[in-house]
């Protein structure tokens, strides 16, 4: 397969792809002699190079595990306008605390998250179960089984994180240790 | 302290935005305030004023320039519970969870008061720094997904048609099918079956026993040689009575036991003797059948 | 609006959009003093020679009621292969509905799965027996004898579970799990 050919192709699977496509799927999905993951991942890389450009419209971003189209965010104006969209729900304080606190400690329960927050979560973890933000992940050998609660892909993808572990240290937010950072 | 505790409206505006709704009260924390730019036309409903006892600490301390390790507990508690009564003056929905802080504060408060009697006593206060610091970790990793909820809400991805139809992939990822999702999609399977096997219609065994009605009817026949019919019925208010007494007549008159008469259309129908003598089994025997 | 912008916004939007996009439309969405029909027209047309290129995976064209995108006919054999790929890791509504099915009313028969769902369900429960996601548990004693069927061990790991009986009442959770916790 030649370079442009390879280009054009993951151009386009990336484009009608539903979410981040992982390099081992266009690996697979190649199925060439000549095309391995060096070739795939070089050539992604010239992508993301190629499109940072004024001109053009969509970018190449790495996210949950895999790469995908986005478009650039001062776009975001003309596109709204297109598609109609006033406004999108936007979340609250409490929200982002307590995804701060299950992508930071997970798996974890409602009964920890209550109690670092020092105020009831129940309905904000709900809300962000209904917005695939979190999602169930079992349950703790505890007293009574709480159900336990992680990041999603969603999540991931939403804050531009390839794993949960990439959220940068809290410790190191903390900017002054007498007067609370703000 | 400035009038009900809430000297910031006027002091701190910088810091915090606030936000007047009739008498109720908007404080947003400095990391939502880039959040008030209007976006939308949807006015915040979110009237939280603080999102925990915890958030609502950490602002005291902060505005009183104090270490967090060393906490002014008399001074600092005494500004919560005026805090906490401002809320209440407001209308404010104060939620358990800031009143049991309340209590704790009260607890550490009479215990600071008290002379220390070891001198390497734990520090009543270390529970309370613990939180205090573990909570301010999670506010500045909620103000960074904060900052990041910001620019990446603004992405978009392409939704491109391919030359070929049938590549609509399943919907759902399974990576992110949960429990919850799972019994979601129980929950509606079933309410689906339901809907289209709705319950078989119940017969409610009839309050009235047409035999009943059979033996009385046969009996009014032959003492007054007739009854109109209609008029007989249009006297009985229960519809449930009426089907009975219509049940009866048929069978009366199946079994010859009554005549019924009418002369046109729409006319009263009288009932008068047939012209067989019914016996008590007979009368009964229809009960048997109708239950 | 600089020509780059302009570009960039109509790329944006063509390849977001869900279908043809009329000239009218991009001109409205736009909605700048200095961009009119004749600006959009031209950066499309622009637009279209500069996206006929190899290493390309994506075309403009233009049909009965506006311009929209397409992937070039020769890369639908990678499109076909990918899209088969990514069905893999993901799951129909109908297989989600016969695995609820399966999960809270275990051991059950196809006929029993057929009829509760009102659609024949032989080859979604093969599917998921292929992914190991439902396995063979015996046979029912009634008349034809069918197979029972009941949910893997995969099943538990992917939920988290460690028995099935750990599998929580559907209308509990969906009512309340995030309060009971507390």
């Amino acid at each position: 397969m030649d370079k442009e050919t390879l280009t054009a192709s993951i151009e386009a699977i990336l484009l009608t792809a539903n979410g981040p496509v992982a390099v081992s799927a266009l690996v697979e999905a190649l199925d060439e002699k000549d095309v391995g993951a060096e070739e795939v991942k070089n050539a992604l890389t010239s992508m993301v190079v190629a499109w940072d450009r004024p001109e053009s419209g969509i970018r190449l971003e790495q996210v949950a595990d895999g790469w995908r189209c986005v478009t650039p965010p001062a776009l975001d104006i003309y596109l709204r306008s297109y598609h109609g969209i006033a406004a999108r729900q936007r979340l609250s304080q409490a929200a982002l605390e307590v995804l701060a606190i299950v992508a930071h400690r997970q798996p974890v329960t409602l009964p920890e998250i209550n109690f670092i927050r020092g105020a009831n979560s129940a309905s904000v973890v709900r809300t962000l179960l209904e917005r695939k933000l979190l999602r169930m992940a079992g349950r703790k050998k505890v007293v009574g089984k709480p159900f336990l609660y992680r990041t999603s892909k969603e999540f991931l993808i939403h804050f531009g994180l390839e794993r949960p572990e990439d959220l940068p240290d809290p410790e190191e937010l903390v900017r002054d240790e007498t007067i609370s950072a703000d | 302290m400035g009038e009900g505790g809430w000297e910031l409206k006027t002091q701190n505006c910088e810091l915090e935005s606030v936000v007047s709704i009739g008498r109720l009260l908007t404080v947003y924390s400095p990391a939502m305030m880039t959040t008030v730019e209007p976006e939308s036309n949807v006015p915040p409903v979110e009237l939280t004023v603080f999102s925990g006892p915890l958030d609502l600490l950490l602002h005291l301390i902060r505005k009183n320039e104090v270490s967090i390790y060393d906490i002014p507990i008399v001074s600092i508690c005494d500004q919560y519970h005026t805090h906490l009564r401002a809320m209440r003056e407001l209308d404010l929905d104060v939620a358990g969870d800031f009143l049991w802080m309340a209590s704790w504060l009260l607890h550490l408060k009479s215990k600071m008061l008290l002379p220390s009697v070891v001198e390497s006593e734990e520090d009543p206060r270390d529970e309370l720094v613990e939180r205090l610091l573990a909570y301010r970790r999670v506010k500045e990793l909620a103000s960074y997904l904060h900052d990041s909820d910001i620019v990446r809400r603004c992405l978009w991805a392409p939704d491109v048609e391919t030359s070929i139809s049938s590549l609509a992939e399943p919907e759902l990822d399974w990576e992110d099918v949960d429990l919850r999702l799972l019994a979601q999609t129980y929950l509606e399977v079933m309410q689906r079956f339901e809907a289209s096997h709705p319950p078989p219609i119940e017969v409610l065994p009839l309050r009235y026993k047409v035999e009943e009605k059979m033996s009385d009817i046969y009996q009014r026949v032959n003492m007054d040689g007739l009854v109109p019919l209609l008029r007989d019925l249009n006297s009985r208010s229960d519809p449930e009575e009426v089907v009975a007494v219509v049940v009866a007549v048929l069978e009366l008159v199946r079994l010859r036991g009554v005549f019924a008469e009418q002369r046109k259309a729409f006319a009263e129908i009288y009932l008068r003797p047939g012209d067989r003598q019914l016996s008590n089994r007979e009368l009964l025997h229809h009960g048997e059948n109708s239950g």
